[in-house]
């Protein structure tokens, strides 16, 4: 088996995600990324949240239309079928549950499936964006992480420590580890989410994967191998 | 009907501008802003500006020319991460600043311009967004109570105006001059193209007239690319 | 003077609360009269709440668009820089208050503003359509009505009796004996709103309209004689 | 993304339409009714539906046809005045009926369809319509909290439309159409002319294909108008 860094593994995980059909918004970062890799058979529209349902690739140089930018404020362009609309339209797509997948960065993700991504308390506050209003109303939240930040610590957590974005938000979680299932659906009775581990990367295994998780998850069936 | 005057100032002056006011302005990062109307709230020097904008412009573009000079004093938005002299600013307390989620955002500025008071959205439950705000649940679900947003005056860019206030928008330009059109007391939309009533198809009007208070026809606009991407074409 | 007859004289009085720039919403019946009388020199615009801005006169015959109808359902046209929207942008512009004006009639007007003229208990409920939002929030509601019913009693109340389409609403009421104001600035404290007569017809008096009118009113300065 | 279906019974079928569902039905009297929507749900002759629309058509046309054959348990519109069945079975109680203000109606399917659960409105503050209703007052005014609506299923009509669902209207056939699109769990659209995508231009689009779950072309609209009203030609 090639080698394969870590940021690749999880976007390359990330594409399986999608479903013939599907609506999707994708964060900017990792998240981004995905696009490049739909593979053939599959159809989705992707939304830029600032009023387009249908992006297309980026502009030939030269093409560049200032009146064409995506969320991340690139240029980009549209397809046929594309449709504009304006900023209240959007978040209505949203908002109204009508976007199927929305996959996301994040910081931190905790056993509760709360997500963390928009600020670190002391520094710059730069504004949560669309990140909110899609991680409380799309149908699927996935998000993508690296298991670990730069000191080696876990970001998945038993709590979240940064300001969260949204609680209870999380359907499933790809590090380049793991692949983690959120259950909600005994949540209501009182007692705690479920977080459930599907895959481990090649190499690891369930104990590798607990130990360097502090999140408390559980195994339901199989844990499969993560195939990119 | 005589909305059509013959530049940003004139609108402004007709408007009514003064300090300490609140204004929103239309616009997406550099996309769809009405750069002629901020040019002329900086050379009409007016201060104290509540702003509702999803962004703040660039340090030398958009918004950031008023930040520049001071002109403002709040800032409502979803993302402000382009500009360093608004983290200046920020951090030393110069600037007070309201992150609003930015469908939250659009929906207050909506409910503004469509006289509903307040509303109720699941965006931000259990966040800081919710400080301070009612939680209600409906159907099994917890929702935050937002308010309506609106504004002295509005400053928005379309494509297309006719002399009677329908405006075209183009592309993602779009985005939040239609609904900060209509929640403006006073709204001024500035254009590329100034068309009279009959050339745009009724049915493709973006904005109806009935929100357009002051509307002009802009000289050289600027519209700067904030982050050019482009693909390499096929070599043949 | 040339004899005219109570409903032409309501209507021609009412077509003097047009003023030039003004956008307009006018209700079913007499209303609807006003705007075969614009004078010269005032343009207004006509919305349809239906979802057009810019109402244009009946189609010529064989013209008629059966995708161009009014709020009464009636084939109409359009007019060069009219707009089309949907039935809630419709009504963002009518409860946001981007009505200059709306002319309705009444089946009651009491001396506190408060306006029924949507049903008749006992009788079939035909429902409110779009009268209960415009008299909430037009910038100003004028009532066009005969003073009296055809039994004779007088439809200008001290109480609605009839289920109201709204409280406190009403700005002007014209009948073919009189012009009411309705003054609201005092109401805020406890005190109730202020009915004034403004105009009456021609041989008419104050007191010969307070002898057809229940409702309690006052006069405030000049009492002038209704123009038509 | 397949959304095309031959004929309105096909895309109800897949719908899963059946007896006691809730469904939105576009238009305004008969003008951009979905007609042939209409027309299979009387030939599939599912009952105890409750409709939300503006009106109820008229005898012999558009939901009088399924008042007739009393196929509807409630009605939720904001004026009904034009059907003879409708005021016979409403005042024998075979109908229920709820009256909601027709900007009320449209805001509360606008609602449903945008994910917010309950806004405030100034309509109907002190008439029968704010019984059993919260007012709360913001800003010195009272408002009525009034709640979204959605439907099982919505069925509305465009004068074109694109495979993916991408719709256009035509006039003031418009009217309650996009929102209820946008309201329903699954959304059928009848179209007048079905194009591929690319043909409808993307800043025309009234409602964009997301909210389209099957469309298809329908074949000899109607397109029945209800008072015809015209003016003299000048005689030359």
């Amino acid at each position: 088996m090639k080698e394969i860094n870590p940021r690749d593994r999880i976007v390359l995980r990330a594409v399986q995600e999608l479903r013939d059909g599907y609506y999707v918004n994708l964060g900017i970062g990792m998240p981004t990324l995905v696009a490049n890799h739909i593979p053939p058979g599959i159809n989705i529209v992707l939304q830029s949240e600032n009023g387009l349902m249908g992006i297309g690739p980026f502009p030939y140089e030269g093409e560049e239309d200032p009146d064409l930018i995506n969320a991340g404020k690139q240029t980009i362009t549209d397809l046929p079928g594309s449709a504009y609309f304006s900023s209240s339209e959007s978040f209505e797509i949203i908002r109204g549950g009508h976007i199927d997948l929305t996959i996301m960065g994040g910081m931190e993700v905790s056993q509760e499936g709360d997500l963390a991504n928009w600020m670190v308390p002391g520094k710059m506050v730069k504004g949560m964006g669309g990140g909110m209003d899609l991680v409380a109303s799309a149908k699927r939240v996935v998000i993508l992480m690296q298991h670990c930040d730069k000191a080696g610590s876990s970001k998945v957590v038993k709590k979240c420590t940064l300001p969260l974005t949204g609680v209870r938000c999380v359907h499933r979680l790809i590090t380049e580890f793991a692949v983690f299932d959120f259950d909600y659906s005994a949540s209501a009775g009182g007692r705690s989410v479920k977080m459930i581990l599907r895959e481990v990367a090649p190499g690891m295994d369930v104990d590798a994967v607990r130990k360097i998780t502090p999140a408390e998850f559980v195994t339901a069936g199989d844990v499969t191998e993560m195939k990119v | 009907m005589n909305k059509v005057v013959q530049d940003a100032k004139e609108a402004l002056l007709k408007a009514g501008i003064r300090d300490g006011m609140t204004l929103m302005s239309g616009g997406f990062g550099l996309c769809g802003i009405p750069e002629h109307s901020i040019a002329a709230l900086v050379e009409l020097g007016v201060r104290n500006l509540t702003v509702i904008s999803n962004n703040c412009g660039v340090d030398d573009f958009g918004l950031g020319l008023l930040l520049q000079r001071k002109q403002i004093c709040k800032m409502v938005s979803s993302y402000v991460g382009e500009n360093a002299e608004f983290e200046r600013q920020f951090l030393s307390n110069e600037l007070e600043v309201e992150m609003v989620p930015q469908g939250t955002l659009a929906e207050r500025i909506r409910a503004g311009g469509a006289g509903i008071p307040a509303f109720f959205t699941p965006t931000g439950v259990g966040t800081v967004v919710q400080e301070g705000k009612e939680v209600r649940e409906f159907d099994g679900r917890r929702y935050v109570m937002e308010r309506a947003l609106r504004a002295d005056i509005s400053i928005v860019k379309a494509a297309v105006g006719d002399t009677i206030g329908n405006l075209v928008y183009r592309k993602t330009a779009r985005n939040f001059n239609p609904m900060m059109a209509a929640a403006g007391r006073i709204t001024i939309a500035e254009v590329e193209r100034l068309v009279q009533p009959g050339e745009i198809e009724p049915d493709h009007v973006h904005t109806p007239g009935v929100y357009v208070t002051y509307i002009f026809q802009g000289r050289n606009f600027q519209k700067r690319i904030e982050q050019r991407t482009t693909r390499p074409r096929a070599t043949s």
